[in-house]
């Protein structure tokens, strides 16, 4: 039986040499057949089966994974939670993950550690406080919460960066978004997977898809390392792994596949309190609860599926990090690694049919999966559970990219997302 | 305080010694001493406490393994956070501080920490702390958590060399396998690198009095001879930090305390690791207790510093036990042999050990010598996914030479091959490229599993405060994966990464498991091998070196007149000319240009040739506009697209000849226009028939623009003069110059008649000096860029980028005769006739204006429907106060703005409405008489 | 718009306001130089500089690649760098009219004023390149451009210890700033 | 820092490469009627494998466009290949 968690069940533990924990999820074996299948345990999947389980009643459900749960994009990001986006399309979309985040933790009785603690949006110039203001406008007009404050505020909020005059990239001031912030991300997708669990659901982990299970030019199953899985729809959320997969079902996706970096320095005393992105570099930083700085940037240059480092992208996040808070140069790396990206033309997700039938799509992510988790989850479920498009789902179809119909964020503002 | 030192070490100077500060004390150390052996020496045994708890922690490895020894040094007024103790070498005047400590290491307030562990176990924040939300507790926790305090200070000179290097072959440790592997390649006559990041070459060793037959030092004193006179480059203090794919190997090279290391690039045909093992600890009650020392530790602080670790020493081994008794006896140390496997081993003690429990026997101890077994040193070969093996007789993982990944080899005990003959002579043979297949199960070391009792006080990760007991929680919860152990308990994340404790985990799960440890797994090691500081990798592209702008050839000229200089579009350019308001300055220019004449550098427009017999054909596809009937001597402005319709640059081509064309586009997309010229060349077209060449250096450009301009241009002393009726408007011709070719083009950007004169850029400062003088009786001068970017706007001009988006196409800007009409394919085209490209609510290139007594629109604002919930229908690109007008104007992109003309429609900025009219984008000189009179 | 003015020092290298320059002569004079560890870095002129481009370019004008010496240049005779596989840099030949050849189907610029010149001397000149990008004297290449700390040069062989490098004018001053540094960093 | 051989200066490091689109894309004829499915074919879709690609690379210094072969997860370069004859 999974525990409840509270301040009493952890003290009771505590006094009985923590005996009573149950498992956080089960270990099933797979079953022949289920209602849903879907294919990848990370956040985006097992966010999936928790909202069909409950927003739905659809408990016949099984998530499974080559893998280990959290074990793949999810559990290698910067842990990044904002809704600062131009198109109405996108801030529905990601504003609807925020709101979902902000309850998250007592939703699934999981601690995620949400940590509103904002992100600034650095401005350097004349010409970037203008775009920063038609941007800042845009999300207060598409109801989510925006300010674009002077170099005064930046400098409160944080005092580590660079201010000096002569600065390469001078801070002019920033937009900033309040209800942004970062998680913890493994607890994520742990918090998903038990409550999903307790709902019903199959999680089958190390249990690769070799094919799928393609019946009369539909999607029925898929065949497994254990064997024949078959289901009634199955839907996909394996990231940068996306194009592999449609490759099983003989489509193929407008996806590039690229390494995206991410850094952690040694653990320090709180320097940063918030999150911070400059433009100049596609550099930013945010100190994690342990003290590590958490860096990020752009993806690598060359298209990629290996999971690691190199040394050129390192070079331009890195500097980028230096020219922001020169303070922070004598910081050292701890850890750098790799997780491989799904980038769409227009750098928004795909949601929805495949167009091969049973099979449907949560993938082109890119580099903003892990703040889209609850919406991505919530979105999907209502799709594989009804077989239409929730509204704010509708825009992301696949079917934009013949229309010309792209949401181009980074087309739109100058700022890269 | 006392000195135990038993003898002078090798790499310790007696002779020399200074005083350092630790924790507010005065302590003396002496040259060679790491931070760690002068505070053994001083009898320094808390050093540290732990993450979580704050339990006394003291030294226990001698190098980058070591998990507790943390500190925080300032020298000459650079402070830096958690240094390792054990590899910071020691300076005079050096303060050293604990960290994560308060007041001192010795007496941390926060030790009653430990009394609450029980409640706080493995991922106990996962489970609490929900209500009201988390942050009411996150301030605490982040104060609790981190090491040591970053400083604010930023260290001048603070940059890090870079340099790439390549080589043949090269060694990584300079242990006994890795100095024969050097020799061995050296002497073979390959370029060899051998790099060790100890502070003195050949130190690691001391396990062997004798090695083949002659004393061990003065067997590696005699290969480093060796492997220099072989023409070998050797550097000591310098580790292999990172291995990266195509056998780059990421070097930093220590430059002393508190200065930037360097970083070398280095590519190497055969990269071989003789990196060595790392001790593990043993897993028993209190194994965390200052006084608990890894085997090889206590020998290095013994032979190498000569610090002993104790006076009466436990001695609990399962691996050359003897040797080190032996070297122990030798030094008068008193050692009490303990069974490593016994299951009732157990450390007594508050702060330090004082005394170990056998199932036998309570026996006082002044220090604990363990070792639990060796784990190669495989990190650097894990970077590049090389293939493991578990190597059963010495339950160890070893690189599985079947599945190397290119270039890469592991010798010696790196590769577990724990017998000085065999490791020698494997070394022998991949060194020169032979295949070996070395004898692994010459040794046996047992792997010694936690005890059963007292399982929350058996430490497997000491930084993090790890127990056994966490990893059996985390089994019993269902975290059964080695990724999830690793991340539910965050075992062997700390600062050293795991060095010692990732194998215990491992152990610790499997027994738990009750499987085997390969079937448990492994995780993956990431770079860097040790902490690299963040400067290391910036290099020399921070600050001004970071993207720096293009500079004018008249710059100085541009200084000289008080120019101030502002970076557009990459280039440093003047945007006016004084001192003070921008504002007042911009009018005045903007009025001068009026009403007689403005002089600009327009230097930085781009100036691409295409030429050959397909380039005309060519152009007229990569241009929106058609380009295939342009005459020569004739001007034409266009658009380039991608291939998803929207508008990339604006331009004008200029016909030369039949077969040369000049693509003038915006000075911020030379190098972009450049590579798409180029990649279509070469794609699609017959190369052999187009050529691109970009001369935008080789031309300065100045524009004169205004009533004036042809009275000034008339005035240089040309052959020719120019008559406005035969040279019309978007037409151009070439004149000699004072010996220089001196091309006029009568193109405008700011609706005034103008001519931009190209001349070879060392000629520009003398055109600019005739213009401006010529100009100067006529009250012209020169001219910013702010004020041309005014009076474009006051003609309704675009800048690209500014006024329009990645999602503009040329039809919404007006140009719709092309997507209409042009026959020819063009880049971009099929996406003019998309759904969405068809739209009628595409958002067009409109003007606004408010009456003359408000406030301008300010930029960004956006265009909304009215109501309560208002939505954007446009936004405002470019606004402001006309001089030629008087009065504010702006310009914008609104839905169907084209139908809207003369609509009043609502502006909204930061949550306020206004109101302003929709009208034509051009509000000067709407039918281009002064433009194109003649 | 941020007035950066006095951000950005004056620039080092200037032929602007050199000399005769106002009237159109170039300076034969030796102009700026820097010396550190065995090396020497200096400003110099070269009398003509002309892209040729063409199917043909590589043959008609005997090219040289990396790392053979080019002559010539010594004695400032004319000589010719491969950039590309259909494109040379002529120093100090003869007089070309600029355009499209159509006899010789060859396309013709001069770019004499777009390049900055600098030579490098010394034992460390290749230690100061390698600050810069990759490259040995083992390593052979057909073409002369190369990327050296980010920027496109142009750079060939001169002498045994001697070095050429080319650089578009616009950012001549930022380069000269690196090798400058690097030559700093050789101590 | 990978290491990608010009077919016509030879090996130089990744910083001096640009890719510029999968191998094998061709640019249907616009001048007469195509689908928008084709179009964005041609625009959008890639093979994205993960193992062997080909991809067309530009060589930014010399301005080649080249066909590279390469592994996409390995990083391996097996060939690259002119697209040039006649040069």
């Amino acid at each position: 039986m999974p525990s409840h968690y509270s301040a009493y069940s952890l003290f009771r533990e505590g006094l009985r040499q923590q005996s009573g924990w149950g498992k956080a999820w089960r270990s099933p074996k797979p079953k022949k057949h289920y209602e849903v299948i879907i294919i990848g345990a990370g956040g985006h999947g097992l966010a999936t089966a928790y909202y069909l389980a409950k927003n739905h009643g659809v408990r016949n459900v099984a998530v499974i994974d080559k893998g280990w749960l959290g074990g793949g994009n999810t559990g290698r990001n910067t842990t990044t939670i904002r809704s600062n986006y131009y198109y109405p399309e996108s801030c529905a979309l990601y504003d609807l993950s925020v709101q979902l985040y902000e309850n998250l933790s007592r939703e699934l009785n999981y601690n995620v550690m949400f940590s509103q603690r904002g992100v600034l949006t650095l401005c350097h110039s004349d010409p970037e406080m203008e775009m920063g203001a038609r941007f800042t406008n845009a999300m207060k007009l598409n109801g989510v919460d925006a300010e674009l404050i002077d170099v005064a505020a930046v400098k409160q909020r944080a005092p580590i960066l660079n201010f000096q005059t002569d600065a390469r990239y001078p801070i002019h001031g920033a937009i900033w978004q309040a209800r942004a912030g970062t998680a913890r991300h493994d607890a994520v997708a742990w918090g998903y997977a038990r409550a999903a669990d307790a709902l019903g659901v199959d999680i089958i982990q190390q249990c690769e898809v070799r094919e799928l299970i393609l019946e009369n030019g539909a999607c029925a199953g898929v065949r497994t390392a254990h064997g024949d899985i078959r289901a009634n729809k199955i839907g996909a959320a394996v990231a940068g792994h996306s194009s592999v997969l449609a490759n099983l079902a003989n489509i193929t996706l407008p996806i590039h596949s690229y390494a995206l970096q991410a850094f952690v320095s040694e653990p320090l005393k709180p320097i940063m309190n918030t999150v911070a992105l400059s433009p100049a570099s596609g550099t930013y930083f945010s100190q994690s609860d342990k003290g590590g700085l958490v860096i990020g940037g752009g993806i690598d240059r060359v298209p990629s599926y290996g999971q690691r480092g190199n040394l050129p992208a390192q070079e331009t996040v890195l500097s980028g990090l230096i020219e922001m808070a020169p303070a922070l140069a004598k910081v050292k790396l701890l850890r750098h690694w790799a997780g491989i990206v799904d980038v769409t033309p227009d750098s928004s997700p795909i949601l929805g049919p495949s167009g091969v039938d049973g099979l449907y799509l949560n993938c082109g992510w890119g580099t903003g999966g892990f703040k889209a988790i609850p919406a991505g989850g919530l979105l999907f479920a209502h799709l594989l559970a009804t077989g239409q498009h929730h509204v704010i789902s509708q825009p992301f179809d696949l079917n934009r990219f013949a229309q010309g119909r792209l949401i181009d964020e980074g087309a739109a503002s100058g700022i890269a997302h | 305080m006392h000195m135990s030192r038993t003898h002078a070490g090798v790499q310790v100077n007696t002779d020399a010694c200074f005083n350092f500060e630790f924790d507010g004390k005065t302590l003396q150390g002496c040259e060679g001493d790491t931070i760690a052996s002068a505070l053994l020496a001083n009898g320094v045994v808390v050093i540290g406490r732990g993450f979580k708890y704050h339990r006394p922690r003291g030294v226990w490895g001698s190098w980058t393994e070591e998990p507790n020894a943390i500190v925080q040094v300032t020298l000459n007024k650079r402070t830096l956070p958690n240094c390792l103790a054990t590899t910071t070498l020691l300076e005079t005047g050096m303060q050293v501080k604990s960290v994560n400590a308060f007041p001192s290491a010795a007496f941390d307030i926060k030790g009653g920490l430990n009394l609450l562990r029980r409640w706080l176990g493995a991922g106990f924040y996962y489970k609490t702390f929900m209500w009201p939300n988390w942050h009411l507790f996150e301030p605490m926790i982040r104060k609790m958590a981190g090491l040591g305090a970053v400083s604010e200070q930023c260290f001048d000179d603070y940059v890090s060399d870079q340099l790439h290097e390549t080589c043949d072959v090269l060694v990584v440790g300079a242990g006994p396998a890795g100095l024969v592997a050097a020799r061995t390649a050296a002497e073979a006559g390959e370029s060899v690198w051998l790099v060790d990041d100890h502070h003195t070459l050949g130190a690691t060793h001391f396990y062997h009095e004798f090695i083949e037959g002659v004393a061990a030092r003065s067997w590696i004193a005699t290969q480093l001879t060796a492997i220099i006179a072989a023409g070998a480059t050797v550097y000591s203090s310098t580790t292999a930090f990172g291995i990266y794919d195509h056998q780059l190997v990421g070097l930093m090279q220590l430059q002393g305390f508190a200065q930037a290391p360097r970083l070398i690039r280095l590519r190497a045909s055969r990269i071989i690791l003789a990196t060595g093992a790392i001790d593990r600890p043993l897993l028993f009650r209190n194994n965390d207790l200052p006084g608990i020392f890894s085997q090889s530790a206590a020998l290095d602080y013994l032979s190498n510093y000569g610090v002993s670790v104790g006076k009466r020493v436990g001695l609990a081994s399962v691996h050359n036990a003897d040797q080190v008794h032996d070297v122990f006896a030798k030094h008068a140390i008193e050692v009490v042999a303990l069974n490593p496997q016994d299951e009732a081993l157990s450390a007594i003690g508050r702060k330090q050990i004082q005394s170990v429990n056998t199932s036998t026997a309570r026996e006082s101890v002044d220090a604990l010598v363990v070792c639990g077994g060796l784990t190669p040193t495989i990190h650097l070969w894990s970077h590049q996914q090389g293939g493991l093996r578990w190597q059963k007789n010495i339950h160890a993982f070893v690189p599985n030479r079947e599945q190397a990944p290119a270039g890469l080899f592991v010798v010696g005990a790196a590769a577990g091959i724990y017998t000085l003959e065999d490791a020698l002579s494997d070394a022998v043979h991949v060194a020169i490229g032979r295949a070996s297949t070395p004898n692994l199960a010459a040794v046996s070391i047992p792997m010694p599993s936690a005890k059963t009792q007292n399982r929350d006080s058996q430490w497997i990760d000491v930084q993090h405060d790890v127990t056994v007991k966490d990893v059996d929680v985390a089994v019993q919860e269902n975290y059964a994966s080695v990724e999830h152990v690793k991340r539910y308990t965050t075992l062997g994340m700390a600062v050293d990464q795991g060095k010692t404790s990732n194998m215990l985990g491992l152990a610790a799960l499997a027994d738990k498991q009750k499987v085997s440890i390969p079937e448990v797994g492994i995780t993956t090691f990431r770079p860097p091998f040790v902490p690299v500081p963040l400067v290391t990798y910036g290099g020399q592209h921070t600050h001004l070196h970071s993207k720096p702008p293009k500079r004018l050839v008249l710059e100085p000229t541009h200084r000289a007149l008080n120019a101030a200089l502002c970076e557009y579009g990459g280039w440093l350019r003047p945007g006016w000319y004084g001192d003070g308001r921008m504002d007042e300055h911009v009018q005045q220019e903007v009025l001068m240009t009026r009403e007689q004449a403005g002089i600009l550098d327009a230097s930085a427009l781009g100036k691409i040739e295409v030429m050959g017999p397909d380039a005309r054909n060519f152009l007229n596809f990569v241009y929106y506009n058609r380009l295939d009937n342009l005459q020569p001597g004739h001007i034409r402005y266009g658009f380039m697209l991608t291939e998803g319709g929207s508008v990339y640059d604006d331009g004008v081509v200029w016909c030369m000849d039949e077969h040369r064309f000049l693509v003038s586009c915006s000075s911020s997309h030379v190098a972009g226009v450049e590579q798409l010229l180029e990649s279509w060349r070469q794609d699609g077209n017959n190369p052999n028939q187009i050529y691109v060449h970009n001369a935008t250096s080789q031309w300065a450009t100045i524009t004169v623009t205004g009533p004036k301009a042809l009275d000034i241009v008339n005035a240089l002393p040309l052959p020719i003069e120019l008559n406005m009726a035969e040279f019309k408007h978007m037409r151009f011709l070439e004149a000699t110059y004072q010996n220089h070719t001196l091309r006029i083009a009568r193109v405008s950007f700011s609706g005034e008649i103008s001519f931009e004169l190209s001349v070879p850029t060392t000629q520009a400062l003398m055109l600019w000096n005739d213009l401006l003088r010529i100009g100067k009786p006529l009250q012209a001068g020169p001219l910013g860029l702010e004020a041309m970017s005014v009076m474009r706007a006051e003609k309704g001009y675009i800048i690209v980028g500014k006024d329009t988006d990645g999602e503009t196409m040329p039809h919404d800007l007006g140009f719709t005769g092309p997507r209409a009409n042009k026959t020819a394919a063009f880049v971009g085209d099929r996406s003019l006739h998309t759904k969405t490209a068809q739209s009628s609510s595409r958002r067009q290139w409109v003007g606004f204006t408010v009456p003359k007594d408000q406030p301008m629109i300010p930029v960004g604002a956006h265009l909304v429907n009215g109501g309560d919930k208002p939505k954007s229908i446009g936004v405002v690109t470019s606004s402001y106060f006309s001089p030629t007008l008087q009065q504010p104007i702006a310009l914008g992109l609104l839905e169907a703005g084209a139908l809207r003309l003369g609509e009043q429609v609502s502006v909204w900025h930061m949550g306020q409405q206004s109101r302003a009219k929709v009208v034509s984008p051009c509000f000067y000189d709407v039918s281009g008489a002064r433009l194109h009179a003649g | 718009m941020r007035d950066d003015r006095n951000k950005w020092p004056s620039p080092v290298l200037n032929d602007a306001t050199r000399g005769d320059a106002t009237r159109g002569e170039p300076t034969s004079a030796e102009t700026e130089t820097v010396s550190g560890l065995n090396i020497t870095l200096s400003r110099i002129k070269l009398q003509r500089q002309v892209w040729v481009s063409g199917t043909s370019a590589l043959q008609r004008f005997k090219c040289h690649s990396w790392p053979s010496i080019t002559p010539g240049f010594k004695q400032a005779q004319a000589y010719s760098v491969c950039l590309r596989r259909d494109r040379v840099l002529l120093v100090n030949g003869t007089l070309m009219k600029d355009g499209w050849d159509a006899q010789l189907d060859l396309a013709i610029t001069e770019v004499s004023d777009s390049y900055y010149v600098f030579k490098l001397v010394g034992e460390n000149s290749l230690a100061v390149l390698r600050r810069g990008t990759e490259i040995s004297l083992t390593t052979p290449s057909a073409s002369a451009m190369r990327k050296l700390f980010g920027y496109d040069v142009v750079l060939y062989r001169t002498a045994e210890i001697e070095f050429c490098l080319h650089i578009d004018r616009a950012n001549a001053e930022s380069f000269w700033a690196h090798l400058v540094e690097s030559i700093d960093n050789l101590a | 820092m990978q290491q990608f051989p010009c077919p016509f200066c030879g090996e130089r490091d990744e910083r001096e490469f640009h890719f510029l689109a999968e191998a094998g894309k061709e640019r249907p004829n616009t001048t007469v009627s195509i689908d928008d499915e084709t179009w964005a074919r041609y625009l959008y879709k890639q093979r994205n494998e993960k193992g062997e690609v080909q991809e067309i690379w530009m060589h930014l210094t010399c301005r080649e466009v080249f066909l590279l072969k390469r592994h996409s997860v390995t990083m391996a370069v097996s060939e690259s290949v002119s697209l040039r004859q006649g040069c």
